[in-house]
């Protein structure tokens, strides 16, 4: 049965108007409905995921021909980027029944929108429509950031909008230059038809794209909104940053790198980036106090490194980047969660006043096993992609940045290890015990991390498919 | 378990183990220990083999049990085992999560020994480290903290170490290392010699190794005598089955020693040393057979740097003799510490009379630290001196020998500390270790007696290992083992020392001797009172005196002070988000500047 | 090895084990003799050492303290005739052809360890006190002593005593091939043997005789059976190493005679070197264990590594080679 | 400042002791006992800071006990002898141990040897006499030739040799 | 305190052996001094080179265990009685006591004080008495030799009495000390 890519972004569209009717009708079911609906996305990514193995699958909506029509041109890669984000979607979904703040309509709402729009990002073969779903996934992020309405809330949202609003012109800009130059917006054709453009514009519009999705891709110079939005967003939004609107800008990026601009000598350039992302994430993540603050650094020292295996640009590194995204959403979404739970119990963010708050097996072993899977430990997911990444980095002779970033990583390893000192302390203050909605998703995303740590063939079979994208497949 | 063969019995029973361990509550370490006996005794029907088999779980991981594989997992095997025997009695709360770490541990063990490509070698040497970091969380995080900080250097330095192997030929296996530049080789054996150097706590990298041996004493036995094996393992195999003599001797050679090696010689006789000092002012029991500790491994490191086929078989015995008698002292500590819930060895005292057992188990690993000839303790020393001292090296023989006459005066420390001396009022009701401590402990001193009067057996399996490295074996009869420049005959000795024990003990017979209380003593004529007669306490304060001026220097605080440098500099760094809006898009505008210009440059 | 030849061999054994305890015994005599005679006064019999070990072992009532107690005379006797056993006497090799100088140093060590242990459990603070400094007394001394063996075994070529008597008969002493090495093997000597400046350990006034203090009866006895075998011990190692082990004929041609001569060129050998470590002895005050730490890593280690750097220099850059 | 000025400023009527070839000169004063403590403390500040002895004299006729405290200036060279008296039958006085500590063990002894009460010394008890069962032996009154009848020649001989002779 | 009978193989005759045993205790008596009075100073001059007592075999040794001749110098005050038994009882048998001055023998110059006891012999066997408020060294070393003979003839038997007539020197002893364990 061939399912239509484009269901996967028109069931959230259509349910997040639904919902307002739901919603007079009750209350309470609101979050149970949105529940089904992102399971149900995240199956159907599943099945588009199995044919798309099978070849690319191009889905021309409202019958227009490329280059004009809107088409989702959805290669394996994407594919597998969609599902980990519905997945992650889904299980966040889950904890944020633990949000209880008044107009939970327009919370959900938002949630289905950024997750339309992330998937739509990852799925499209068409960069106006890229573009498209970027600024619907910045729109519903902003609201979300700012949905706390506290101080906090509203100064990271201000900054999130100022950082993303600059970004999407950027994006604007260089699509409008390609457009100019090329006349057509369907990504395939603009790799194939590059020569034409002039160099010099050619290099302008690349960088305004690499700038505008940098942005959401949390690059470095571009990433000072990060700390703040996740601090100020509600514990259940930040897990949906750090898993769902950070892959697909990254993924978005990769896009723009390979497919669209597939030149080599710049690349040095990018990988430049990545250790400098790492490098100010993982310092600046170690003098933090509060423990928000921290995951978020420590999630732009993730995305610094999945930078620099798309910039290192050979299979294996490339391998190791995709894989790292799967590893860094379900371990970033874990820690963010278990973090949500932890300032609730404990009444503060501040990491030193949190002593003892893991001796609950129900929330430390899943803080552990993410940990160790951020830190890149063997039998966890976060192993593979670091590895990878860094062999990458070996082929193609960047020594030293190999050896700075594994400074930096000794760095990531000194903080987290600071932090399960704190958590794991003997003392004799009593933490409420989590409810069904905290350790579920814990537990689940745990599961994922062993499994596919333990046995991670499903996902290599996957990415061995990277060679074609590299060369502006899909 | 034809299935996946030496995979499966190795690293899945453990593994699986480790989880059904877990859901045990209570008897979780009685059935870890089960789990961990599979794999000591199906090891016996491997001895001489060379199966090898390649597991794909996604990535592939090529592991062979050849003999030096077979050799280690031997030791390695039955130090779990036992430890775990002893930790039945032991582990009073949260025996869950200690039985499946020791297992995770121990497969990752048996998998790095397995392990015939660094990407399996990597695996399981990091599934190793941070198992071992969440059992010294146990204890206490700090402790933990800094361990993992060095487990996580030594894993960077071995990834340095095989990227640069992937640079120059593609692949991962060990096999495939042809065609690669001297000047590659002396990156990666220096990476991977410092990566392992690490586990093995050579001087500078032995931080970490007194803060990770007070955690919980049979898994410290675990730690201290099996795992710090893997970095023998892995420098041996990284110096002479990757490498191979002749490209360490491709580095030049110093009087047959090459010039790659001799440096770490150099390194483990100042190691032997150091530890050694160290160990004797340290009056926190579990501190001081951290300190031996890294004193013994410094001879190994010794061994391992020579490279003669004397040397290494030296260094492997000395490595198998540790593992033993090292593990022996740490359950012996952990015996009484589990009996008194003491540390400190100035407060223990005169245990000997009411824990007999412990006391000749605990008595018979000194002798087999100390080198006394009654234990196989002596023959690995012995050839590791014959070795030095037949080259000529005339800094590391001293430092040796000075090291293993230090060994001595630690070794009594213990000994009178512990169980001589007054036996004070809140021990007087301390009852003899349980029955499980004892088996545990019986099992590993029966290797240092069986091997000391017949060294034939285990010669024989080490210069198996030396051949496969391709070195001359080692010279030796069933009892008796020669080197260059001397012989010692073990049964002649053994024979020699019975008959004249003999006599003394017939001379000794002549009389009867009446038992006296151990407060009927001559204290010039006073009344011994119940005041603290144990004279322990700060033990070797004239030579504590006499070494202060050296003693003062101290690494670890140097390594604090280190890393104090680096924060502060991160506090500078972090003043650059500065909160700012107007900033952000600040950056932004020159990022995009210099992202143009640096484009165009480069066209 | 026929029966019939291990029994005369162990028989031989015996008896020059026993010999050795007994010249031991004569030896401590004749040193409180001299001792006496230097203070100007009449002083024992030589045989009186031979009544004090009767009394001893004839003592009525034995006074022990715990099983541990009794490690310390059994160890002790038995681990000193054991390493008698290893050292070449009078150019007669008895078990030395089977173990080298390592195993000996190794030995040596069992005695000192079963005695320490044995005063360790009488559980009295000054045995602990004592223990303490013979151990650290012992750091002190082996230091130069250790590279003193160095420089044999590295100029010699051999672990082994008895090829290391045969090349010093071939050769030259060892005396005369490194001087210097033998200086620093004398005043470690003093150290080994206990001997005034350096009997801190078992020092009367201020620990009251230290490891001793709760041996009394037959242990005693039996110690002092270990220290007059130490005292020949020690004699003879410095005689092995340095003075060709009094091998003045080849036992291959003359037989008999030739060991008769060498033993007694032996027994004078030994006798001179007891003799110096008796007049130190006899003048000098004790030292404080610090100090001796202190003099031994100071003035001896320089001199035995000066030795040292002679072996070294003679053996590998001139090449002469023994 | 000399003795006999102080003696004056006090108010105090002193006794000047002639002892044959003694060149350094020695004051005898009677003093209320419980005006002590500030003469001996006026003394210190004046440069007396040696405190020599306190010795004690069983007047049994007079029926009192003599408390002497002898205090020696070097600055001056003189030995200055503070006297008090107190009933025999049951002596008690206060300690003096804050202005010299050594005063302390004094008081044990005459304590022991004089039964003297020293309120605030609490180391009173057992001080040389061991295992003393029997009034304090420097009283006058107490017969040392009866208790040694008494407590020695009353000890049985051990038969066996010692008896022959 | 049984009496062990002596396990020696019989192949020397009961009799002999005990001859060989005096003569053994006899050349080679170990003292340890107390100085409990003023007559430790005579001790030295019998050291050294003058009257040498060395030439018996007679050696100052530091603790009781490996003596077997105590010499009580001087007056015995009731404490030092104390540590003059726990001594005395320390020592090994064969042990031999000689005590030194008039003030062991009947109080002496302290006959009145209440303090010293008049008659050692009555708390601890005494083999031998040197009269004289403090025997000159010429004395002592005539002690020795009368000590010497009466060992060898076997009349020296202080350590058998104290041991067959235990109790009552013990009770003697605590009629002096109120309390032994201190």
């Amino acid at each position: 049965m061939m399912v239509q890519p484009v269901l996967l972004i028109a069931l959230p569209l259509f349910f997040a108007f639904l919902l307002p009717l739901i919603s007079l009708w009750s209350k309470k079911v609101l979050k149970y409905v949105v529940m089904g609906v992102m399971a149900f996305n995240a199956i159907l990514a599943f099945i588009v995921l199995i044919e798309a193995l099978k070849a690319p699958i191009f889905d021309i909506i409202a019958g227009f021909q490329p280059p004009l029509g809107i088409v989702l041109m959805v290669g394996p890669l994407g594919a597998f980027i969609a599902l980990v984000i519905n997945v992650a979607a889904f299980v966040i979904s889950l904890y944020s029944a633990t949000v209880t703040k008044e107009p939970l309509l327009k919370y959900y709402m938002l949630s289905l929108l950024i997750l339309m729009g992330a998937t739509g990002m990852v799925l499209t073969g068409d960069l106006f429509n890229l573009f498209v779903f970027l600024e619907v996934t910045s729109i519903a992020a902003y609201g979300l950031a700012s949905y706390n309405k506290d101080r906090k809330g509203f100064e990271g949202a201000l900054k999130y909008v100022i950082m993303g609003s600059i970004g999407s012109s950027f994006v604007l800009i260089g699509i409008a230059i390609i457009y100019a130059q090329l006349r057509t917006l369907n990504m395939l054709d603009i790799a194939t038809r590059l020569g034409e453009m002039d160099p010099y514009t050619k290099i302008v519009a690349f960088v305004s794209l690499f700038l505008g999705f940098g942005v959401e891709a949390e690059m470095f110079p571009l990433n000072a909104w990060v700390p703040e939005t996740y601090d100020g967003a509600p514990h259940p939004v930040s897990a949906m940053f750090a898993s769902m609107s950070a892959k697909s800008g990254i993924f978005a990026l990769a896009r723009v790198i390979f497919t669209i601009f597939a030149f080599s000598n710049y690349l040095w350039f990018v990988v430049i980036m990545g250790i400098l992302t790492v490098f100010f994430g993982e310092i600046i993540a170690y003098v933090q106090k509060n423990i928000k603050r921290m995951l978020a650094y420590s999630s732009i020292g993730q995305m610094g490194m999945i930078i620099m295996g798309l910039g290192i640009g050979t299979v294996l590194s490339v391998q190791g980047a995709f894989f790292q995204m799967f590893s860094h959403a379900m371990g970033k979404a874990l820690l963010f969660i278990a973090a949500g739970y932890m300032i609730y119990a404990a009444g503060t963010d501040r990491m030193d006043k949190m002593k003892g708050i893991g001796r609950n097996p129900l929330i430390g072993i899943p803080l552990l096993i993410g940990i160790l899977s951020i830190m890149g430990m063997p039998p966890f997911i976060g192993f593979y992609g670091k590895f990878y990444i860094l062999m990458g980095g070996f082929q193609q002779g960047y020594y030293a940045i190999i050896a700075l970033f594994l400074a930096a990583s000794i760095v990531e390893v000194a903080y987290y290890a600071r932090f399960i000192k704190i958590a794991f302390e003997k003392s004799e203050r009593k933490y409420p015990a989590p409810n069904i909605w905290v350790y579920a998703p814990l537990i689940i995303f745990a599961i994922i991390i062993v499994l596919f740590g333990i046995y991670p063939k499903p996902v290599m079979d996957i990415l061995s498919h990277v060679a074609a994208f590299l060369a502006g497949g899909a | 378990m034809e299935i996946l063969g030496i995979f499966g019995i190795f690293v899945l029973v453990p593994l699986i183990g480790s989880v059904i361990a877990y859901l045990f509550r209570k008897y979780a370490v009685a059935v870890a220990a089960i789990f961990a006996a599979v794999p000591s005794i199906a090891l016996y029907p491997f001895y001489d083999t060379n199966v090898s088999r390649i597991i794909n779980i996604g990535v592939k991981l090529n592991l062979t049990l050849d003999p030096t594989t077979w050799f280690f997992m031997l030791m390695l095997d039955t130090l779990a085992f036992s430890a775990l025997l002893f930790a039945i009695p032991y582990i009073k709360k949260a025996q869950g999560n200690f039985a499946t770490l020791i297992l995770v541990a121990l497969a990752g063990a048996n998998g790095v020994l397995m392990a015939r490509d660094f990407l399996s070698l990597y695996i399981f040497w990091e599934m190793m480290s941070w198992a071992t970091y969440l059992l010294i969380l146990r204890k206490s995080g700090e402790y933990a903290r800094r361990y993992l900080l060095f487990g996580v250097l030594s894993a960077y330095f071995i990834i340095m170490g095989i990227g640069i192997v992937y640079y120059y030929t593609g692949s991962f296996l060990y096999s495939a290392t042809t065609g690669i530049p001297m000047s590659g080789w002396f990156w990666i054996l220096l990476f991977l010699v410092l990566g392992f150097g690490v586990k093995m706590a050579v001087v500078p990298l032995h931080v970490w190794a007194p803060y990770a041996y007070c955690a919980e004493q049979p898994f410290v036995a675990f730690l201290s005598g099996g795992l710090s094996k893997l970095g023998t393992f892995g420098i041996l195999m990284a110096m002479y089955s990757i490498a191979g003599i002749s490209i360490l001797q491709g580095f030049g050679t110093f009087r047959g020693v090459s010039l790659f090696g001799y440096p770490f010689a150099l390194l483990g006789a100042i190691t032997a040393f150091i530890g050694t000092v160290l160990a004797i002012f340290q009056d926190d029991l579990r501190k001081l057979l951290a300190y031996s500790s890294i004193g013994q491994l410094g001879y190994v490191m010794v061994g391992l740097g020579l490279g003669t086929s004397l040397a290494l078989g030296g260094a492997i015995f000395h490595a198998f003799n540790h593992a033993f008698f090292k593990s022996l002292l740490f359950l012996g500590a952990g015996a009484v510490i589990y009996r008194t819930g003491k540390y400190k060895i100035s407060e223990m005292g005169g245990l000997g009379y009411k824990m007999p057992f412990t006391f000749l188990f605990v008595l018979f690993a000194i002798f087999a630290l100390a080198g006394i000839p009654i234990t196989s303790g002596f023959i690995s020393k012995w050839m590791l001196y014959e070795a030095a001292i037949a080259k000529k090296f005339v800094f590391i023989a001293p430092l040796m020998l000075i090291a293993s006459v230090g060994a001595f005066l630690y070794c009594f420390r213990i000994l009178y500390g512990v169980f001589l001396g007054q036996l004070s009022e809140e021990h007087k009701d301390v009852k003899e270790a349980p029955a499980p401590m004892l088996a545990a402990m019986f099992i590993l001193m029966l290797p240092l007696v069986i091997f000391s009067i017949v060294p034939g057996w285990i010669l024989g399996w080490i210069s198996k290992i030396l051949v496969s490295m391709g070195l001359k074996p080692l010279e030796y009869s069933t009892f008796a083992y020669y080197s260059p420049i001397g012989n010692a005959n073990m049964l002649i000795m053994w024979i020699a020392f019975m008959l004249l024990f003999m006599v003394s003990m017939i001379i000794f017979m002549m009389k009867k001797a009446r038992v006296v209380d151990q407060l009927d003593n001559y204290l010039a004529g006073e009344a011994p009172t119940q005041v603290q007669l144990h004279a322990a306490h700060n033990f070797y304060k004239p030579l504590k005196d006499t070494w202060a001026p050296v003693l003062k220097y101290s690494i670890n605080r140097a390594y604090e002070k280190f890393s104090q440098f680096f924060v502060e500099g991160f506090k500078e760094i972090r003043k650059m988000y500065t909160e700012n809006p107007q900033d952000y898009a600040a950056y932004m505008g020159i990022a995009f500047l210099i992202f143009v210009l640096v484009g165009w440059w480069l066209l | 090895m026929s029966i019939v030849n291990i029994l005369i061999q162990s028989t031989l054994v015996a008896l020059y084990l026993f010999l050795a305890i007994c010249i031991g015994l004569l030896f401590m005599g004749i040193a409180r003799k001299v001792t006496a005679r230097i203070q100007n006064r009449v002083g024992p019999p030589i045989y009186q050492n031979f009544i004090d070990v009767g009394k001893l072992l004839a003592k009525k009532t034995n006074i022990k303290h715990n099983w541990i107690f009794d490690f310390a005379p059994l160890f002790a006797l038995a681990g000193v005739l054991l390493a008698l056993a290893y050292l070449p006497m009078g150019g007669y090799k008895m078990l030395s052809g089977t173990g080298d100088l390592i195993l000996l140093l190794y030995i040596i060590a069992i005695p000192a360890l079963g005695f320490a242990l044995g005063s360790g459990a009488s559980a009295n603070p000054n045995a602990g006190v004592g223990v303490m400094r013979a151990l650290t007394l012992m750091l002190s001394y082996e230091m130069p002593f250790l590279l003193v063996l160095l420089a044999l075994m590295i100029f010699y070529n051999t672990a082994s005593l008895s090829t290391l008597l045969e090349k010093q008969m071939s050769f030259a002493w060892g005396i005369v091939a490194l001087p210097i090495s033998a200086l620093a093997a004398d005043i470690a000597l003093q150290g080994m043997m206990m001997e005034k400046p350096f009997d801190i350990p078992i020092a009367p006034h201020e620990i009251a005789s230290g490891p001793l203090v709760e041996f009394g009866g037959k242990y005693l006895g039996m110690l002092m059976l270990y220290s007059a075998g130490s005292v020949v011990l020690e004699t003879t190692l410095f005689v092995d190493l340095f003075l060709g082990g009094g091998v003045v004929l080849n036992p291959a041609t003359y037989g008999v005679v030739a060991y008769v001569v060498n033993y007694l060129v032996w027994f004078a050998l030994i006798f001179v070197v007891w003799m110096i470590a008796v007049f130190i002895n006899a003048v000098f005050p004790r030292f404080r264990i610090e100090q001796a730490f202190k003099f031994y890593w100071k003035w001896p280690t320089v001199i035995a590594a000066i030795g040292l750097a002679q072996a070294y220099i003679m053996s590998v850059f001139l090449g002469v080679i023994p | 400042m000399k003795a006999i000025e102080i003696f004056k400023e006090l108010g105090i009527e002193y006794e000047e002791m002639k002892v044959k070839g003694n060149s350094t000169p020695r004051y005898r004063a009677k003093v209320e006992p419980d005006k002590l403590e500030e003469i001996i403390k006026k003394f210190k500040t004046q440069g007396f800071k040696h405190f020599v002895a306190l010795s004690c004299v069983d007047w049994i006729k007079e029926g009192n006990m003599e408390l002497i405290y002898h205090l020696f200036s070097y600055d001056t060279l003189e030995d200055v002898f503070l006297s008090i008296y107190l009933p025999r039958d049951e002596p008690k006085y206060k300690t003096l141990r804050h202005l010299f500590p050594q005063i302390e063990t004094y008081e044990r002894e005459v304590h022991e040897m004089f039964g003297v009460e020293f309120e605030g010394n609490d180391r009173l008890g057992e001080f040389i006499l061991e295992d003393w069962n029997d009034m304090p032996p420097m009283r006058k009154d107490f017969d040392t030739v009866k208790y040694v009848k008494e407590k020695y020649e009353s000890v049985p001989l051990v038969e066996g040799r010692g008896d022959k002779q | 305190m049984t009496d062990n009978p002596n396990p020696l193989p019989s192949i020397i005759p009961e009799k002999d052996w005990k001859k060989i045993q005096r003569m053994l205790s006899k050349r080679s008596l170990w003292m340890i001094h107390f100085c409990t009075g003023c007559g430790a100073m005579e001790m030295p001059p019998t050291m050294t080179s003058r009257y040498d007592m060395e030439r018996f075999g007679i050696i100052p040794m530091a603790t009781p265990r490996q003596a077997d001749l105590l010499l009580v110098t001087g007056y015995v005050a009731v404490k030092t009685l104390k540590r003059i038994v726990r001594v005395y009882e320390q020592m090994q048998d064969p042990k031999y006591v000689i005590s030194f001055g008039s003030c062991p023998i009947n109080g002496g110059l302290y006959w009145d004080s209440y303090n010293t006891i008049k008659r050692l012999d009555k708390y601890i066997p005494v083999d031998l008495y040197i009269a004289g408020c403090m025997p000159r060294p010429e004395a002592i070393m005539d002690a020795f030799l009368k000590l010497m003979k009466d060992i060898d003839e076997g009349r020296a038997d202080g350590w058998l009495r104290y041991r067959k007539y235990y109790d009552k020197y013990r009770a003697n002893q605590m009629r002096v000390f109120k309390r032994w364990d201190e």
